[in-house]
């Protein structure tokens, strides 16, 4: 009864969070603030979807999947989020202002 | 609930198509079509065809978004604003088609009926009998491996064709074969660092799994082909981050081209030693004195030449394409 | 013990194909696909000889009996055509050598063969099955292997004809797919002779006649038939000869196959309600097909193309033969099939050797081309008389027995129009002959290639086969008189 | 007629037509390929929606389950997935040898260089 809880509250959780992600995704003004509001909210989202799962499921088999599928997106997700913004660096996409319109100063040595 | 989300899955694939249709410009296309093969390998999964599913993410979310990206990388991902000179034809067309479509589905016995005539006929006898015979509690394997099973080898046939079709359409100057590693290509200035060490940790695992997958078939959703794609997958996440004359310095191009055959002539010869026996091409009887180990013998045999072929050709068919960006594209 | 006859020559190429891949030497990879073909020639003559004698052979692949497996039903009809297409598919792969060293950079010779091999393979499982959802498998093996091998051709204009082809024929599979799919959910089975068992039963559907209807405009897409016929000159024009002979002679015959195994053992056209539309749909389809075939090849300013557009005319008397609808008219198609794979290999087998001796096949460059090759051009002229129908060749009894089915079925218009549009075909094969004998050459334009003798040897082969199927025409009539009966009779009462 | 009964095949018919339309209307021969793509996905669509059976699960033998959805369609789509990623396959890399030979992959573009 108490794990039904944990395991809910669990899941309400991420999906909030993957909600937030693809509200920030829509809304944020420019590439890496949008990047940012997915990757990170992503990967938390996804392990408590994962960790709510694996207390509701009862086998040992299913567990373990579930087990493996987290670690697996605890290190797939934020290096692909890394892989994104870093191609968009290099293909030349800047920060920019809040509302997405004035490039932002770099730091000195960037460019 | 279940009608739910299939309904959700449906509008979104229409979404996701008509986006298609509307968009301009290769990359967007592209992840438009991976977006495409994720959706409907979960509607897959709601339909219950799950090693569909498998396959579908592997394929429509993995590998052709893979072939596609490797593509645009040579060719740039502009899309011209006036291509598509006849749009009033095209509707034209397609209306007549959709509207035969229309009229066929009109007779239709309606969706998901169990007494649909599809599911009265040859099928019930797949479902009853095939764990007597096969011993196999995956259905879907066991017809796929075994009482169709030619249908599997013409698949197998078919992708190692593709290979072969790849290789001498690519194929220049006086090398023969996929691959011709000759400059560096890894850009020593820029290293993939984070990329390259996560991902050295995780392909050893990925060449783990491929194997889990290729012989848990029996028993789950798997098999020869998702293995061999999921193998391949691995290869080319190497090959992605280290550059071509790496991967090529460990699996050479023309191995991995013999291998491609060799999946196909372990499925073949599988089928003639039967024939030798007196019994017809690809009856697995022979293999043993008890039907059931027989089947099994028979079933895993083929099923590691689809392995074999499936991801050797995939490997070949990356070497190519990626061949074609260090030549053309840098 | 059973006989393993009726899957040897689908087999043969298909496991040959894998293992020549090992042989990384031009010549060995060639002289390995020959014997390869050469036997799988041997077991299709065997079987067609053995289905004259014994009747319908079935061979249940994998051991599991007919509609939960996969099932080779070998008839007359198919019998016929897996010989036809594997001794076609072996004489051009003989004489292929000095053509492909012509035509193909050295870098993709050796795979050519082997996707030749796949090729060959593909399209006789096509003809062999007897299970739709397997045709539709093998019907994709030949089209990749094609796609390849047409791109193999020196112009680049050969990459785009590939790639149209490519998304035509893709096209028309899927609309197979489609047509197969309609009739699973229908009927519940694959197996072609359980489905003719069964769909009668199902009265008058709608997804039964959408069904027909999506897998008649798939094969019509793989057929060319007018007005689905735009991948074809493209592609034969800018294909190696080669592949060009290869697919003249084989794969619009399958397709036809394809078309008729359809339409008569599945469908039961005959007694159906669309009957007449369809009849109708496609005489005039047919009709003109021949004639606006017949007239852009006229026009042609490049015999290959010229050719090709010809094909496109011979196509439609096989759909008029088909829309006849009667036994004669089926027997009609079937020996055109027969015999026009004759004329066109052999006429493509010259346009090989023309390609290789003055290095293009445009009118201006085949002046007087008769008296620089004799025997080459001797025999495309002998494959010219067949194409127009001269009596003592092999083209005047496809004529012949098409324009009598039409005169059986009073169609006398149709009976007309047929003889009128050979009158078109003797127009363009004359316009060559003039080129050929009466013009002067060009000086200065002598080759350096050295004389083909497999490719001349089988040119003659192929001329000679046209003169002797001229006059004993046993073979081709007898089978497929015994094979449209078969169709037709197939009818349950 | 029911209209919940036939709604996945009519969808399904318009993922068809949307395909087929990029297909024929789109110059570009990546796209091209992409709209192959989708139309054949969708009859896979089809096919697997024709083999579901409400109520019914995965066909995997077990010993507590009695209804299994319709096992052959899936068969055939395995099998026809292999063939489109080999037919996408060998579609991309004749578009690059296009893209090598003529400089561009728009067919209006190479149509023009081919009349030249």
């Amino acid at each position: 009864m108490m794990l039904d809880w944990v395991s809910g509250v669990l899941l309400l959780v991420g999906s909030f969070l993957l909600l937030t992600g693809a509200l920030g995704f829509l809304r944020f003004a420019d590439f890496y603030a949008r990047i940012h509001a997915c990757g990170v909210t992503e990967t938390l989202a996804t392990s408590c979807i994962l960790l709510g799962l694996l207390i509701q499921s009862d086998s040992a088999v299913p567990q373990f999947k579930l087990l493996l599928i987290l670690l697996f997106v605890l290190l797939s997700s934020p290096t692909s989020s890394h892989a994104l913004a870093k191609a968009a660096w290099n293909a030349g996409v800047r920060p920019r202002d809040n509302r997405g319109k004035q490039p932002l100063p770099l730091p000195p040595g960037e460019h | 609930m279940e009608l739910a989300v299939n309904i959700v899955l449906l509008s979104l694939l229409v979404t996701t198509a008509a986006a298609l249709v509307l968009v301009r410009g290769l990359l967007a296309s592209i992840m438009l079509t991976s977006i495409y093969g994720l959706l409907s390998a979960s509607f897959f999964v709601i339909m219950d065809a799950v090693d569909v599913a498998f396959t579908e993410a592997a394929v429509g979310a993995g590998v052709s978004p893979l072939l596609l990206l490797l593509s645009v990388a040579v060719i740039g991902r502009h899309e011209a604003r006036n291509a598509g000179a006849r749009p009033l034809f095209a509707v034209l067309l397609v209306g007549i088609t959709g509207a035969l479509l229309i009229v066929g589905t009109l007779d239709m016995p309606a969706f998901g009926r169990a007494d649909a005539p599809a599911h009265l006929h040859v099928a019930p006898r797949y479902l009853l009998l095939s764990g007597e015979e096969t011993g196999i509690p995956n259905v879907v394997t066991s017809v796929l491996a075994s009482y169709r099973a030619y249908d599997t080898l013409g698949e197998v046939i078919v992708i190692f064709t593709a290979g072969v079709a790849v290789i001498l359409i690519l194929a220049s100057g006086t090398h023969r074969g996929s691959a011709r590693p000759h400059s560096a290509p890894v850009d020593t200035k820029d290293p993939h660092t984070i990329l390259q060490v996560v991902s050295k940790t995780m392909i050893p695992f990925m060449l783990l799994f491929a194997f889990y997958v290729q012989f848990h078939g029996d028993y789950g959703p798997g098999g020869g082909f998702q293995a061999g794609v999921i193998f391949a997958s691995g290869i080319i996440l190497y090959g992605l981050l280290y550059g071509l004359p790496a991967i090529c310095r460990v699996i050479r191009p023309p191995v991995v081209e013999l291998c491609s055959a060799l999946g196909v002539l372990v499925y073949g010869v599988t089928g003639i030693l039967s024939m030798l026996q007196g019994r017809p091409f690809l009856d697995y009887s022979v293999l043993a004195d008890d039907p059931i180990r027989a089947q099994q013998i028979g079933i895993m045999v083929i099923e590691l030449g689809v392995g074999i072929t499936v991801a050797s050709v995939l490997i070949v068919i990356y070497y190519a394409f990626a061949n074609q960006f260090e030549t053309n594209g840098n | 013990m059973i006989s393993h006859l009726a899957v040897l020559p689908v087999l043969l190429p298909l496991v040959g194909a894998p293992a020549c891949v090992v042989l990384r030497r031009p010549g060995a990879a060639w002289a390995f696909a020959c014997g390869v073909a050469f036997l799988a020639f041997v077991a299709a003559s065997h079987l067609l000889v053995q289905t004259r004698e014994l009747g319908v052979i079935s061979y249940a692949l994998g051991g599991w009996a007919a509609p939960w497996g996969i099932e080779y039903r070998i008839d007359l009809l198919n019998a016929l055509v897996l010989v036809l297409v594997s001794a076609m598919g072996m004489t051009v792969l003989l004489a292929s050598r000095a053509s492909v060293r012509g035509e193909v950079d050295p870098s993709r010779h050796s795979l050519f063969y082997v996707a030749y091999l796949l090729c060959l393979a593909g399209l006789l499982g096509i003809v062999a099955t007897g299970d739709a959802f397997n045709l539709f498998v093998f019907l994709e093996i030949s089209s990749l292997a094609t796609y390849a091998l047409v791109a193999c051709g020196r112009d680049r204009r050969a990459l785009i004809a590939a790639f149209n082809y490519l998304i035509m024929g893709t096209i028309g599979a899927t609309f197979i797919l489609i047509g197969i799919g309609f009739l699973y959910m229908t009927t519940g089975t694959l197996n072609m002779l359980d489905l003719a068992v069964r769909l009668p039963q199902l009265g008058e559907s709608q997804t039964v006649f959408a069904a027909y209807a999506f897998i008649v405009v798939g094969v019509c897409l793989k057929l060319a038939l007018f007005p689905l016929h735009l991948w074809l000159p493209g592609t034969y024009t800018q294909a190696p000869s080669i592949v060009t002979a290869f697919l003249a002679a084989t794969a619009t015959k399958v397709a036809l196959y394809v078309l008729v195994r359809f339409s008569f053992s599945v469908f039961h056209l005959e007694t159906s309600r669309l009957a007449l539309s369809l009849e109708a749909i496609f005489i005039t389809l047919g009709v003109v097909a021949a004639f606006a075939g017949s007239l852009v090849a006229i026009y042609a300013t490049d015999l290959k193309r010229g050719l090709a557009w010809s094909s496109i005319a011979q196509v439609g008397y096989m759909a008029i033969s088909v829309g006849i609808g009667t036994a004669a008219g089926l027997q009609a198609g079937l020996i055109h099939l027969f015999n026009h794979a004759l004329m066109k290999g052999a006429l493509f087998l010259a346009v090989a050797a023309y390609v290789l001796r003055v290095g293009g096949t445009t009118f201006r460059e085949l002046r007087g081309i008769g008296q620089r090759m004799p025997l080459t051009t001797a025999a495309f002229v002998v494959g010219g008389l067949s194409l127009i129908g001269i009596p003592g060749t092999a083209g005047f009894i496809s004529k012949w027995y098409l324009v009598m089915a039409a005169m059986e079925s009073e169609r006398w218009l149709l009976a007309f129009l047929v003889v009128a549009s050979s009158l078109l075909t003797a127009v363009y094969i004359w316009r060559f002959i003039e080129v050929a004998y009466l013009e002067k050459p060009e000086s200065g334009k002598a080759s350096p290639q050295k004389p083909a003798g497999m490719l001349l040897t089988c040119t003659l082969l192929l001329a000679l086969a046209n003169l002797y199927f001229g006059f004993d025409t046993r073979l081709p009539v007898s089978t497929s008189a015994g094979a449209a009966a078969n169709l037709l009779g197939a009818r349950t009462p | 007629m029911d209209i919940l009964s036939h709604f996945n095949y009519w969808v399904v018919v318009v993922l068809m037509m949307l395909g087929f339309f990029i297909v024929i209307a789109r110059g570009n021969l990546i796209k091209k390929l992409i709209g192959l793509n989708i139309f054949q996905t969708s009859v896979f669509i089809f096919y697997i929606s024709t083999g579901k059976v409400i109520g019914g699960s995965a066909p995997v033998l077990s010993s507590d389950i009695q209804l299994y959805s319709n096992p052959l369609p899936h068969v055939l789509i395995l099998t026809a997935i292999v063939v489109g990623i080999a037919t996408t396959s060998v579609g991309l890399a004749l578009v690059l040898r296009i893209y090598r030979a003529y400089g561009s992959i728009e067919q209006d573009e190479i149509l023009e260089q081919s009349r030249q």
